[in-house]
């Protein structure tokens, strides 16, 4: 028996439920050379503002014991930018493709919304309200109630695609996060994003960071990923996508039987880009190992 | 761009702070050019989620060779790397240096550190020989001087300690060359090394209004232009942009680079 | 030079800022074989109630990439069990005994703080609202403004000995919760404890830990704490205990530079149980070699 | 209990599945008695922040044998070590057996699995010689029986594809000698195994009105009765009281212990 892993997540139908996620993927090409495009579950690509943004100084990111922390700072090209530039590229391919998307301002995450409605080749936006290095917009959204419930239905009245809210994992009670996103629209949530962190040189006793603090992310943030998934999956009906600290199938299957219909495949792309790849098929092996025909049975599937 | 697993062929020590890491890598290999590096994944490094990135040394047949040092937690596991052991590697990687020089320019490299190891790799395929200046705190910092003489090439050392080669930093006997050569000096330079000496070799050279290929060391994530962790700011067309030294880099010619003021990056 | 160690926190003297952090080192006995414990700057015991709690069901623990999910539960032999068994121990040593403790309500929170109230070898009382692993207290009220304030405020009521709230890291604004806690009366301030987790055995679809949930503690959580407290330092006065994932004197002279007054070392008396007194002398030989004559000048000493 | 870092001295294979890691660890190894277990830092596992537990299979003056089976990823990277590597060792840990058996009483040791290994320091040392049953899936599974023949112990095999012995669980065999023995049966039971064999043999005992020793295998933390990770429901003095494993234990007399239906620890 060849198990079926096809989902259809807020609509979108995809081969598998294996994701690249945002920041770590680029935009497509950078990782075509290695990894069959055509074999994943849908590409999230890298963070899109309004106008093209230059992020903060170096250094951007630091290597810590099983993760890294980032502050890359959501550089990009701008909407324009990325629909000239890479929006050909990834309509050459059978992948869905989803933009993940940010602003300083609710008003500016609509019209970056807006924007994507109808580009041909865009399958799905995820909103994120969730990224710990900026000042403006990301994290502060992501962790207050109001500030999600006003982002997130502002996109939904300028876009018919699919919308997924991205959530931040600090944050005392994700469940109401889940709802106030569901609530407002959402056709799913991604979470999480990179937990805010910071390293210090010891010997210059500055911060490794040029922008001090920055997200951490890797492996050390699985087990904290999966309670926030469990949870957020005993809040809300709309499906999750789980990221955060895989490496394997195993922690990915962990993330499905926790409540989540996909996962996302970060930080372990640096590792070995094959990753995603590894992930769709020890999944498929596990399926036909349990005698699991479907993978969405898979999906919520925690006994307790 | 290719992922290959590759056995080690050979792990031999190069001085007394410097290893040299030989690995069979057939593909990788074939299409590497000189200023190109690899991404390797440190296996024994579990916690470790990032790959550790390495100029390209030596391309022999299907053996591609890197010169390394040991300074922190990668590099220390790497040396316990043994013949036979396997190695993921990602390459080739990144842009290179030109391997033409303009007609009537003559090449000069300058190295300071590792950056012996890419210009080693750009003198072989050079179509014409040229000088090596290459610098360093003290004797035992100076790699691969006789390997560039054996190819034909000049090697003018400059110590710190003044222990080889003249005193002092490797800029100075640089300058002093130029200066023997009077104003018709028509250098190419192809450079690689810390930060300072690099900065202190495009200032020369703008004034100069020579060429300069310099090779830029930034801390890396992906390596093949994802992740924008190593980007650095250049002037194209007039305009400051910002790219990244993984993939439009690591070699940038030296009068398109925006030097930063304050930039933590060593 | 030989570097000044000795720290005055919250009125307590002590030899150095370094100690052993509460359910990681037992009552004192446990290590004493192999740790002298003169040479710590303060034992911080198990959680103790007002009468005797069994915990949770086993399995309590697991491994985890970089660390490890508790949910022991808080099981300890009630006060008065803990003082006829472990104070005439612990009264024998030349150590700061600080006692950790915890309540279903603040009412009892309050009273478990009376009755040490003039216990002698008791230093002080770490106020543990933040256990991940029990239903009532815990957690609950760690992430919980008011109940914080209500805790704190009921003890320092019930006390004349210094009072150490110890903060939940599942919060998004930790300078809000080091701020009530100082307005609430306490002398000190220590975080994080462990992190809201969880593990699935993929092969038996079944929580891992029989409590479902545990808490993430070890070296996974360390940039995520020197993040929260760089943060509380600029929100408070008090002195901070800096808490998560040390294992050796790198992590704590992080966490001293971003500003805590002291630091524990958890998980890692597991793994090394010699791990504190290394990180004593590793601190001593920083301080020489940067030529710091107290430690107290390292503490906030971040340069931006 | 100490804290010692001793050598490999030899590291061997013990039939199929099997291996023995012999240490040098002089202090640790003159204060342990069979029953007691070391704790043992995996270094190469850097990621890890546990230790892993092993019984004392055997101690030969300075030296001290565990005998292990690799069945994840710490056992797993046991196995790459090589004579001379140091190991870090926590031990002798827990309380172990008694090595006396009260007057006419005949010591009867039953294992499974890895039990042997306890049970194997356990018979070098009791004064008196008795009877092994030793039961495991396949005859793979079935280890050290010529070691303990060898000591002059009779020796009584049950696999449970009847490749070795007897077909079936170990407690067929053990049942039909006490019936052979009819009423006056006084066996001392020692036994390490799976939960499951313990279980029966503890209903056993307690029918018979038996001593039986038995040692748990839990999940531990600190191994030194600190971290409450490995607790165990015993009735002591008419009360139910929770014991660590670690620290009271292993090794328990049967008739103490309360088994918990839905115990997550197989
Ligand atoms: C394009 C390029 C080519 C290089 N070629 C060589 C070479 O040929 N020989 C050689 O010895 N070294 C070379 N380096 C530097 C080499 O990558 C670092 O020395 C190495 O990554 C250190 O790893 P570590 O784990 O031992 O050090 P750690 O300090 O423990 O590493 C921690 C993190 O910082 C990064 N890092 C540390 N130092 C550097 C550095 N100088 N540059 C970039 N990242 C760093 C590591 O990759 C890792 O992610 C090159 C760097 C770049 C960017
Ligand atoms: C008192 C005692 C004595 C033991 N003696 C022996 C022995 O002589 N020979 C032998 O082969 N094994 C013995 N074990 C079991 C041995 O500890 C485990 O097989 C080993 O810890 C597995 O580690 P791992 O990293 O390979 O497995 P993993 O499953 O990767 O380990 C993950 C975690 O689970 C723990 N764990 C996994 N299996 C067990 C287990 N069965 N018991 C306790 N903890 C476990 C590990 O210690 C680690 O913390 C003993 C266990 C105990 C408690
Ligand atoms: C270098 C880097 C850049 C990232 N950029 C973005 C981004 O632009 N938008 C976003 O929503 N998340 C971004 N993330 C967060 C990841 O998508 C992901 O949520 C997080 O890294 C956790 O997953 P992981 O542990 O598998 O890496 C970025 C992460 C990294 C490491
Ligand atoms: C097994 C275990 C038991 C713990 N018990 C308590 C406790 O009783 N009270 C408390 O406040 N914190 C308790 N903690 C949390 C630790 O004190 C500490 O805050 C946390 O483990 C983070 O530090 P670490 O990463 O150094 O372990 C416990 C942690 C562990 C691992
Ligand atoms: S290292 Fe990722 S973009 Fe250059
Ligand atoms: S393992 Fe820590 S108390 Fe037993």
């Amino acid at each position: 028996m060849k198990p079926d892993l096809r989902i259809l997540l807020a609509g979108v139908p995809m081969k598998n439920p294996v994701m690249v996620a945002s920041g770590t993927f680029g935009y497509g090409p950078e990782y075509a050379d290695l990894v069959n495009l055509n074999q994943l579950g849908a590409i999230v690509v890298k963070g899109i503002s309004l106008e093209p943004w230059k992020g903060n100084r170096t250094p951007r990111l630091v290597e810590v014991p099983g993760g890294l922390i980032n502050a890359i700072g959501l550089q990009n090209p701008g909407v324009n930018g990325f629909i000239e530039k890479y929006m050909p590229f990834l309509r050459t391919h059978d992948v869905a493709v989803i933009v993940n998307i940010w602003g300083k301002t609710a008003e500016e995450y609509a019209e970056v919304a807006a924007r994507f409605d109808g580009v041909p080749g865009v399958h799905a936006l995820e909103i994120n309200i969730s990224c710990p290095n900026i000042k403006a917009g990301g994290n502060a959204f992501g962790t207050n109630l109001d500030a999600t419930r006003l982002v997130v239905s502002a996109v939904r009245r300028k876009t018919r695609l699919p919308i997924i809210p991205k959530l931040a994992p600090n944050v005392s009670d994700i469940g109401a996060f889940a709802r106030a996103c569901e609530e407002s629209g959402a056709d799913a949530i991604s979470l999480i994003n990179s937990f805010p962190a910071m390293a210090i040189d010891i010997e210059t006793r500055r911060p490794i960071l040029a922008n001090v603090t920055g997200g951490l992310s890797g492996p050390a943030i699985h087990p904290i990923a999966v309670k926030l998934v469990y949870e957020a999956a005993k809040a809300v009906k709309v499906p999750l996508v789980a990221i955060g600290g895989i490496t394997s199938a195993r922690e990915a299957i962990e993330f499905m039987i926790a409540g989540a219909s996909a996962v996302a495949v970060g930080t372990a792309n640096f590792t070995e880009p094959l990753t995603a790849i590894e992930v769709i098929r020890g999944l498929e092996e596990y399926l036909c190992r349990h005698n699991i025909p479907n993978v969405s049975d898979l999906v919520r599937s925690l006994r307790l | 761009m290719q992922l290959e697993t590759g056995n080690v062929v050979s792990h031999d020590s190069e001085g007394t702070l410097y290893r040299v890491l030989t690995l069979e890598l057939p593909n990788i290999s074939s299409n590497a050019v000189p200023g190109q590096f690899v991404h390797l994944r440190v296996s024994a490094l579990q916690d470790a989620v990032l790959r550790r990135p390495f100029s390209i040394y030596r391309v022999d047949g299907k053996n591609l060779s890197i010169l390394y040092k040991n300074v922190g937690r990668g590099t220390s596991s790497m040396c316990t790397l043994r013949p036979g052991d396997a190695v993921n590697v990602l390459g080739p990687l990144g842009n290179g240096f030109p391997t033409a020089v303009s007609s009537g320019k003559f090449p000069v490299l300058v190295a300071g550190g590792y950056g012996v190891a890419p210009l080693y790799f750009l003198a072989t395929r050079l179509p014409v020989k040229g000088v090596l200046f290459v610098g360093g705190a003290r004797a035992r910092d100076i790699l691969l001087n006789d390997r560039f003489k054996a190819l034909g090439w000049n090697v003018c050392i400059a110590t710190e300690d003044g222990s080889l080669g003249t005193r002092g930093r490797v800029t100075e006997p640089f300058d002093a060359w130029i200066q023997s050569l009077g104003g018709d000096a028509k250098p190419e330079i192809f450079a690689c090394g810390p930060n300072g000496m690099l900065k202190a070799l495009c200032d020369r050279a703008r004034q100069g209004g020579w060429n300069a290929w310099i090779s830029l060391d930034r801390h890396m994530g992906c390596g093949v232009g994802a992740c924008l962790a190593c980007i650095q700011r250049v002037v194209m067309e007039g305009q400051e942009v910002l790219v990244r030294v993984c993939k439009e880099g690591p070699v940038f010619e030296s009068r398109t680079i925006v030097w930063e003021d304050g930039n933590h990056e060593a």
